[in-house]
């Protein structure tokens, strides 16, 4: 099976990512998105970490999940707090400050 | 996937357990990080033994000797040579230890000292409850208007934790510019962006914008990262390492490691140039270029004012030093394809902050969009790609964060019941106030329009040159006109300073302590040496221009 | 090493600004003594610079040379030719007269907190213009004089913003807006066309590789440096925006009429008297010198444009309602002359203009001073509300007179022979351009009878009756100016010595020659 | 001897600077002072004069070279005086009605306190006259031109207050710097030409340079001229100029200044000769300048514009001889000193009668003076046979050699030329003698002036008369001395040159006719003025009559055309100024200002919007490096 569907698959999550990311009001929602992202990334990394037959990839893959999952201590942290003083977690809601 | 190909792979996983090499460290050549991040680690500690009264001193102390101590080990190293002769790349190839690496990294460390000084600041505001109070937060976690709030502030509570964060985001941007490798890269990021966003979130007042600061910055911050992933990943895929030298050789095309089956279905290069591509928007956001910027204004306004002034500075040194490296040493053999795309983020850069600035009402917004024009004014210099534009770009950065902390710290003294009058309307007749305040934030302004005889003229001179012969003329014209376009909104603020009678109820100017007199000084005599005398920041710039491969 | 009097001359007034703001806020009066006693040094050492240039000698003379920033290939090269020693003697003598007539414009109002201090800051900054202007007549490193040429809009924008005219119609609040206006105009006009200027320096710095007008002279003379003809046009052409804004010329003179008329009369001098020669100064010392091509090339152009400048500034000034503003509009018209004289590229010509700078700075003091004192005594800026000054006060009017006409060039004073100069330079080589130049002086008398008549003549208004005379003060400043326009006007010998030769090498740089007087027919 | 010169202009511009500069202290001394250096400038040009005369035709032309005055590469001029018989000539008529009309002023400016200014000003005009006349080169001569144009102004203007006074100064001032650019364009021109403005480096090597140049050479200075002796076109500032006290009227707008142009016509004689279209066009401005002043000096009813009329014309004639070449210029000279003395005389003559009068000015209100001011009326009455050429009398023996040699210059031109001549002179003889009989005969027409106090004629003080009397010798004799023998046509022709015209008719015929049309004028005077009473107040009188008392309309000309024009023009390039120049650079900035306002409200604050924008730019980033391959 041709490796590259691997990479094709990858940029479809990627692209459903960013998509989410663009579309989703609730906070949450916006960063699972971004997650999505870093895990098509991931899927790229080992596909092509096994394509290229070294482990480097796959390593990275790992350092992407760790990364991940720091983003996810830091990010809920804020967002609950900004979700207790809104009592709401959508991001249109957080417009305070434009112009 | 057949069984075959998982034992393979599992084979290979195991035959290769044997070549694993035990890693080579050079901990003399790293210590710089290595100082500041164990520093960081014992603030960690700090805050989970030290009783709360002595924590704030404790933090401080450790904070300022740990950046002491680590430009003192850059300086060391400078000395030795590694900032030229011996120059090479330390860690097994994940961190370059070279002249731009050390260059900025001093920077940084001379940046973060002065806006730790900020952080420190504790006179600004009126004692809550028999407490000096600082700009941060009492209890972060504690909702905004809250009783929870209430108790802490009565109890006295202070975020000390924003030091050692400080202190990780600054081990990050250290490694940031010197990571020579890509995994590196992306690691170095994440720690230096995961602490400021949550710095971002512990303003004293105005807490709710803090936070959506945070909640904007993080977001759109991690969106970026995820940009800069996947183009890792591309990259990757193209030259089947992540190392610079490997990807730069890959690219110049003395080796040719690109997968066969990707090769005849996707063109040679369509992998390296997406991948490029999206690690240069990753890095252009960070930097804070157009159309990546737009979370400059409303981070910078949110957040903190202390930390505004850090990131302001310190991210876009790190940042720049990251795309310098990535642009001259993985992809100069992909300049062609580069510099085009680079000349149309410059202009659009300079132009656009420029004129988005004219019309802002809030002195940190109008602060936020000139870095973006000026990210635009640096960039005309990375796009020389000759050794001048490099060492031009530095002294830019050396000359513009100081101004910048600077600026951002007269800022946090302009204050009324609400904390800091950022809307400019209250600036008005601030010249009639407190003459000495105002003439130093005009000598700032001065600066960052680039009148002569400061270092924002020298900067600027330095990067149009480097621009202009490296073959970028019309770039230089379009900069010339958009700081003609910038000097109208930082003459305004002088106007609204100097000419304009002072409103009633203006805010008062509140006098700091010698930490945020200590910021401002040497804002003020950096600005002015660089502007004067800058010879010999030049030279150093100049040594510090060669980048190792 | 011998004394590095340029250096001095610059740096005194510099010193002396310091030290005039740092004077503390009670001991006003001692702050307008120590800038007087300043102003009056570098007079002193403008003078002796005067007597130790020899006319024959270099062509930059009392050089003195420091390596500055040599990434940029900078070097702090000072050194004057006739030229450039003429100009700094017009500064070093009329700053004494400024800070005299100025000496009540900048006394703190009762709405002024203690810490506000205007009059420091007013003395201060004045002397810090007196020194970056005198430094740009020395500076033979085309960066140095770019820096001080810039950096100059700083001092004279606080100087306008700050300390305006406080005979206003509309008001207080009405001249605050109009001066900060005012001020932002002046600085946004001079900061675009330094900033253009920027972009031509550093294409210069590409091209040449250094700064130093010697090693460009000298690369140009062995042929090493040649540029080509576009880029050279295009440099002059970036070098000439920023000066023709400064000088000013038609059609970027509109900053001048405001800031002028905004400004306290001293510092309105100090912008067309003195700034704004630095202007016209360096059209001859840079233009000229660095792109003789493209300036011969441009010349057509500028010549019509400086035609326009006179015979627009001049209509404009008879429109006026505004002394001060007749006066700016006045003063355009004469760049006009002198920008005509300078690209008129005959000696006569260019002497004629360089003479011009000088003389037009003394009438011009002359005339915005008294007219000055004038404005202080009935508050009000309009023509309109003065009349029979003359019966009331009758020296004043007849120190104005004198000054108008020195304005309008009459012989005997000294515009009048620097005016000629400039006409015959520019008949020989452009007959029809000068025959229109001069229509400026019929113009010229139009507009400063026009205005003798409506303010000193005619039945005395009531708003002027009992109007004081001049005061012992006002006389100190005025009478030598008018000494000083007579004895020049009678004997310009001095200064046409030392310009000659400095004009002799202008015209060498872009090898031109007068036209030979031909007796028969020109064809 | 010869550096006696210097003094001639040192005495009264040192005068000058005293009055000027000295302060009230002076107040009582200061008119003493000022005819004193007025006088010792007579005494020495005398003195020179007498030195002049002992030595050959050939020696004497004095020179003097004080300093180099702007010695610039190529372009020498000198502060150098040059006295020959010319230039003394008017030195001797200058400082001498000057001096005399120094003593008049002490009594007619008794009452003004400010009669030390006047006087200042007055020793500053002598200067520069005298300065004007004895330059040795044009620029030199220019500093004059223009000193005398602004003592003028400043006379004028004397009496500030009166707006109308004001006003006319303006004006004067202005005509006059309209012929100055022309004089500054000649220079110019000799300057491209000769390399220089000496006269003499000019004059000599004058005939080598092509006829083209010379003519616009001659044709700018004809242009100077016309402007200074308030010739067609430039002669409508003379009337107003009236404004000014009457001393002033008599020494500058009559005797003296006016006359400038006469001189610098034939001073440049030479380039005229080489030139004859200048010369045609000199005449011509000459006779239709006669002709104009005459006819208005016929409408006025003001005596002195009356008067100034008459200046207008007789210079008119001046004009006339010196645009006739060789065959002129000495004539043109003897006419103007002669000229110097009677009209100087006519308008001391009317200034007393104001003084006598509460300064009234209008004939019609004058009447039957002449038992009342006897001295007034003798020195007029002579002063007035003298200019309408009365036979014996010095405006005889000048104004008909002009007649003359205007006849001479032959052909049709000659014709027309010399009937305009005779026409002017019955003109001429017309309108005096209706002064005449206005002011000194019929019944009195006196009314109380505006104050109501009743006017009470009386003879003016000695210091008014004596100088009075003097010029009234100067006008019976003066014409007789010079032309008997033709002294001065010897005296001046060794400068000017001179050449006899053939006339097609003889001296004789001429004279004659000047008789006849001498009689035919002072008849029809008589037959209107002296048969039956003048009325009070003016008939409407004919066409003509009304455009005269307009001074022809031309006024009106000047005030529509240029005044409002002018106006028009300036008001609206305020507006172009303000609105389209000033307009453009607001107009960017403001466009800039609001490019600013449309793209900040693209910061809406949504963190969506914000993603969006660096989704695109990472798009268009990496769509652009893909084209950037692709192509």
């Amino acid at each position: 099976m041709n490796p590259v569907n691997y990479l094709y698959l990858a940029s479809l999550l990627f692209t459903i990512g960013a998509a989410g990311v663009l579309i989703r009001r609730n906070a949450i929602v916006v960063f699972m998105c971004v997650e999505l992202m870093l895990n098509a990334c991931n899927l790229a990394f080992v596909a092509f970490s096994r394509m290229h037959g070294n482990l480097d990839g796959q390593i990275i893959a790992f350092f992407t999940m760790v990364v991940a999952a720091a983003e996810v201590v830091v990010g809920l942290a804020i967002i609950v707090s900004l979700f207790r003083a809104r009592h709401s977690a959508s991001v249109d809601d957080a417009s305070l400050m434009k112009l | 996937m057949s069984a075959a190909s998982v034992h393979s792979l599992w084979t290979m996983g195991a035959d290769s357990t044997a070549k694993i090499p035990t890693p080579h460290i050079e901990y003399a050549q790293l210590s710089p990080v290595l100082i500041v991040l164990g520093a960081a680690c014992l603030g960690v500690l700090v805050e989970a033994f030290v009783p709360r009264k002595g924590r704030y001193y404790a933090q401080v102390f450790l904070a300022v000797v740990a950046l002491v101590a680590s430009f003192a080990a850059i300086v060391a190293l400078a000395a030795g040579g590694y900032g030229s002769t011996k120059a090479h790349i330390a860690a097994m190839g994940a961190v370059a230890v070279d002249g731009p690496a050390l260059f900025l990294q001093g920077t940084i460390l001379l940046a973060s000292l002065v806006s730790i000084f900020t952080f420190a600041e504790r006179r600004l505001d009126p004692e809550a409850h028999g407490n000096r109070v600082d700009s941060f937060a009492a209890q972060a976690a504690s909702v905004p208007g809250s009783e929870s709030e209430q108790s802490a502030v009565k109890a006295g509570f202070t975020t000390t934790e924003v030091f050692p964060l400080a202190l990780f985001a600054v081990g990050g941007m250290l490694v940031f510019p010197a990571a020579n490798d890509l995994l590196t890269l992306f690691i170095a990021l994440e720690v230096f962006s995961l602490p400021l966003y949550l710095l971002c979130a512990v303003a004293r007042r105005k807490r709710l914008m803090s936070q959506e600061a945070a909640v904007k910055y993080f977001l759109l911050g991690a969106f970026s990262s995820a940009f800069l992933l996947f183009g890792i990943a591309l990259l990757y895929g193209y030259a089947g390492s992540v190392s610079y030298a490997k990807i730069a050789a890959v690219v110049e095309g003395s080796v040719s490691t690109i997968d066969p089956a990707l090769a005849d279905t996707m063109g040679n290069d369509a992998l390296l140039l997406i991948g490029a591509a999206m690690i240069l928007a990753g890095l252009l956001f960070k930097v804070g270029a157009v159309p990546f910027h737009m979370w400059t204004p409303d981070v910078y306004q949110g957040a903190p004012t202390p930390v505004t002034g850090f990131m302001a500075a310190a991210t876009k040194v790190a940042a720049f030093g990251a795309l310098l490296r990535l642009l001259y040493v993985v992809l100069p053999g992909l300049r062609w394809d580069w510099r085009p795309v680079m000349w149309a983020v410059a202009i659009v850069t300079m132009l656009g902050g420029a004129i988005v600035a004219i019309t802002q009402t809030d002195i940190k917004r109008l602060l936020a969009y000139s870095s973006i024009a000026h990210a635009g004014f640096i960039l005309a210099g990375v796009i020389a790609t000759t050794p001048d534009g490099v060492s031009a770009v530095l002294f830019y950065l050396g000359g513009y964060s100081f101004v910048t902390i600077g600026a951002f710290a007269v800022v946090t003294l302009v204050r009324d019941a609400g904390g800091e009058a950022t809307h400019l309307s209250k600036w008005a007749g601030l010249g009639r106030r407190s003459p000495l305040v105002a003439a130093v934030f005009a000598i700032f302004l001065l600066a960052f329009a680039g009148i002569p005889l400061t270092s924002g003229f020298a900067g600027k001179f330095a990067v149009f040159k480097a621009a202009a012969e490296g073959g970028a003329g019309p770039l230089v014209v379009v900069g010339v006109l958009s700081s003609a376009v910038a000097a109208f909104f930082y003459i305004r603020v002088i106007v609204l300073m100097f000419f304009s009678e002072p409103k009633a109820d203006g805010p008062t100017v509140a006098v700091p302590s010698p930490l945020t007199m200590t910021t401002i000084g040497v804002g003020v005599a950096v600005t002015l040496v660089l502007g004067v005398a800058p010879q010999y920041f030049l030279d150093l710039a100049n040594q510090a221009s060669v980048f190792v491969r | 090493m011998s004394f590095p009097l340029l250096t001095a001359t610059a740096a005194l007034p510099a010193v002396g600004a310091i030290a005039t703001a740092a004077v503390p806020a009670a001991r006003r009066t001692a702050a307008k003594w120590l800038a007087l006693l300043v102003s009056l040094g570098t007079l002193v050492l403008g003078a002796i610079q005067l007597v130790r240039f020899e006319p024959g000698g270099a062509r930059y003379q009392l050089t003195e040379s420091h390596a500055w920033i040599a990434d940029f290939g900078v070097r702090y090269e000072l050194g004057v030719d006739g030229i450039g020693v003429a100009l700094i003697a017009l500064t070093a003598l009329l700053m004494p007269f400024v800070i005299l007539a100025g000496w009540h414009d900048a006394d703190p109002l009762e709405t002024h907190n203690s810490r506000w201090r205007p009059t420091q800051g007013f003395f201060a900054l004045i002397l810090a213009v007196e020194a970056m202007v005198i430094l740009s007549f020395e500076a033979t490193d085309v960066f140095l004089f770019y820096i001080l040429f810039e950096a100059m809009l700083i001092p004279m924008y606080f100087l306008i913003g700050g300390f305006g005219d406080r005979a206003h119609a509309g008001g207080d609040e009405a001249a605050a807006t109009q001066r900060s206006y005012a001020a932002v105009k002046f600085l946004l006009y001079n900061l675009v066309g330094g900033l253009i200027m920027l972009a031509a320096v550093i294409g210069l710095y590409v091209v040449a590789g250094t700064f130093s007008l010697s090693e460009i002279a000298a690369a140009r003379a062995n042929g090493s440096l040649d540029m080509a003809t576009n880029t050279e046009r295009l440099l002059f052409l970036g070098f000439f925006f920023a000066f023709a804004v400064k000088a000013p010329l038609w059609p970027l003179h509109t900053w001048l009429p405001n800031a002028m008329g905004e400004a306290t009369a001293p510092v309105a001098v100090l912008i067309t008297a003195v700034v704004d020669k630095v202007g016209t100064f360096a059209m001859l010392r840079f233009c000229l010198q660095l792109f003789p091509e493209a300036s011969k090339w441009a010349t057509p152009v500028i010549l019509v444009l400086a035609l326009i400048s006179i015979v627009y500034g001049a209509l404009l000034a008879v429109g006026q309602r505004d002394i001060k503003r007749l006066i700016a509009y006045a003063s355009i018209s004469h760049f006009g002359f002198i920008i005509l004289g300078i690209f008129a590229m005959t000696t006569q010509g260019q002497s004629g203009a360089t003479l011009y700078m000088v003389n037009h700075g003394i009438s011009t003091a002359a005339l915005m001073l008294v007219a000055g004192f004038l404005i202080s005594r009935r508050g009000s800026r309009l023509i309109s509300d003065y009349g029979g000054v003359q019966k009331v006060a009758p020296v004043l009017a007849g120190t104005f007179l004198i000054g108008g006409l020195a304005t309008l060039s009459l012989p005997g004073l000294a515009p009048f022979v620097s005016e000629f100069l400039v006409l015959v330079g520019v008949f020989s080589a452009y007959p029809v351009v000068g025959i229109i130049a001069t229509v400026g002086i019929v113009l010229a008398a139009l507009y400063v009878l026009v205005l003798y008549q409506r303010t000193m003549t005619g039945p005395v208004k009531e708003s002027v009756r009992g109007m004081p005379d001049l005061k012992v003060r006002e006389l100190a400043v005025v009478v030598p100016l008018i000494a000083l326009l007579v004895f020049l006007g009678v004997y310009p010998k001095p200064l046409t010595e030392i310009i000659n030769p400095a004009v002799q090498h202008t015209m060498s740089d872009v090898q031109k020659h007068d036209p030979k007087p031909q007796v028969e027919a020109v064809k | 001897m010869e550096n006696l010169i210097a003094l001639l202009v040192a005495a009264p511009l040192l005068g000058a600077v005293v009055l000027l500069c000295g302060g009230r202290r002076l107040d009582r001394i200061g008119h003493l002072l000022g005819t004193v250096l007025a006088a010792a400038s007579f005494v020495i040009g005398a003195v020179l004069f007498v030195d002049m005369l002992g030595k050959g035709a050939e020696e004497r032309t004095f020179t003097q070279h004080l300093f180099s005055w702007v010695p610039v590469e190529g372009f020498q001029a000198d502060v150098g005086f040059q006295l020959d018989q010319l230039s003394m000539t008017f030195v001797l008529l200058i400082s001498g009605v000057g001096t005399l009309i120094h003593i008049y002023s002490i009594g007619y400016m008794e009452h003004d306190e400010r009669r030390r200014r006047f006087f200042g000003y007055l020793n500053l005009f002598v200067a520069a006259m005298l300065l004007l006349v004895i330059a040795d080169n044009y620029l030199l001569l220019y500093v004059g031109w223009e000193g005398v144009g602004l003592a003028s102004y400043l006379l004028i203007g004397f009496w500030q207050h009166k707006p109308s006074a004001a006003t006319a100064a303006k004006k004067a001032f202005l005509v006059n710097r309209v012929g100055d650019m022309g004089l500054s364009i000649a220079i110019m021109l000799m300057f491209t030409t000769f390399g220089t403005f000496a006269f003499g480096s000019v004059l000599p090597s004058a005939t080598d340079a092509s006829e083209g140049k010379l003519t616009a050479i001659g044709l700018m200075l004809l242009l100077a001229a016309c402007g200074k002796s308030a010739q067609v076109p430039l002669q409508s500032w003379l009337g107003d100029a009236m404004e000014g006290p009457t001393p002033v009227s008599a020494l500058i707008h009559a005797a003296t200044m006016v006359t400038a142009g006469v001189y610098l016509i034939v001073r440049s004689g030479v380039i005229f000769n080489a030139a004859p279209d200048a010369q045609t066009a000199v005449t011509v401005v000459g006779a239709v300048t006669l002709l104009f002043g005459a006819i208005v000096g016929c409408a006025k009813d003001d005596i002195k514009k009356a008067l100034a009329g008459s200046t207008m014309s007789q210079i008119g004639y001046m004009i006339l001889a010196a645009g006739l070449g060789p065959i002129g210029y000495v004539f043109a000279i003897m006419h103007l000193v002669t000229h110097g003395f009677f009209k100087a005389g006519l308008f001391l003559g009317a200034g007393s009668v104001m003084h006598g009068m509460n300064d009234e000015v209008d004939m019609r209100k004058y009447g039957a003076l002449r038992k009342y001011m006897p001295i007034t009326f003798a020195t007029f009455g002579l002063g007035y046979l003298a200019i309408i050429g009365f036979p014996g009398l010095s405006g005889f023996f000048s104004k008909d050699k002009i007649i003359e040699a205007a006849f001479a210059k032959g052909g049709t031109e000659g014709w027309i030329l010399g009937g305009v001549a005779l026409l002017g002179a019955a003109i001429t003889a017309f309108y005096m003698t209706r002064v005449m009989l206005m002011t000194f005969f019929g019944e009195k027409r006196w009314e109380n002036d505006a104050d109501g106090n009743q006017p009470h004629p009386h003879e003016s003080p000695r210091s008014m008369t004596i100088p009075m009397i003097v010029l009234a010798f100067g006008s019976v004799f003066a014409g007789g001395i010079f032309g008997v023998g033709d002294r001065f046509l010897k005296w001046l022709e060794p400068v000017t040159g001179h050449a006899e015209g053939d006339s097609p008719v003889s001296a004789m015929t001429v004279t004659a006719a000047t008789m006849v049309v001498l009689v035919i004028g002072v008849g029809i005077a008589w037959a209107v003025y002296g048969r039956r009473p003048v009325p009070a107040v003016a008939p409407r009188g004919s066409l003509l009559t009304r455009a005269a008392r307009r001074d022809l309309l031309q006024d009106d000309f000047n005030h529509v055309v240029l005044v409002r024009g002018g106006e028009h023009l300036t008001r609206s390039l305020v507006y172009v100024d303000h609105t389209l120049v000033d307009g453009v650079v607001n107009g960017t900035a403001a466009s800039v200002g609001g490019l600013s306002g449309r793209l900040r409200k693209l910061q809406n604050g949504y963190a969506r919007t914000y993603a969006v924008s660096m989704f695109g730019g990472a798009a268009i980033i990496i769509a652009a490096t893909l084209l950037m391959r692709a192509v």
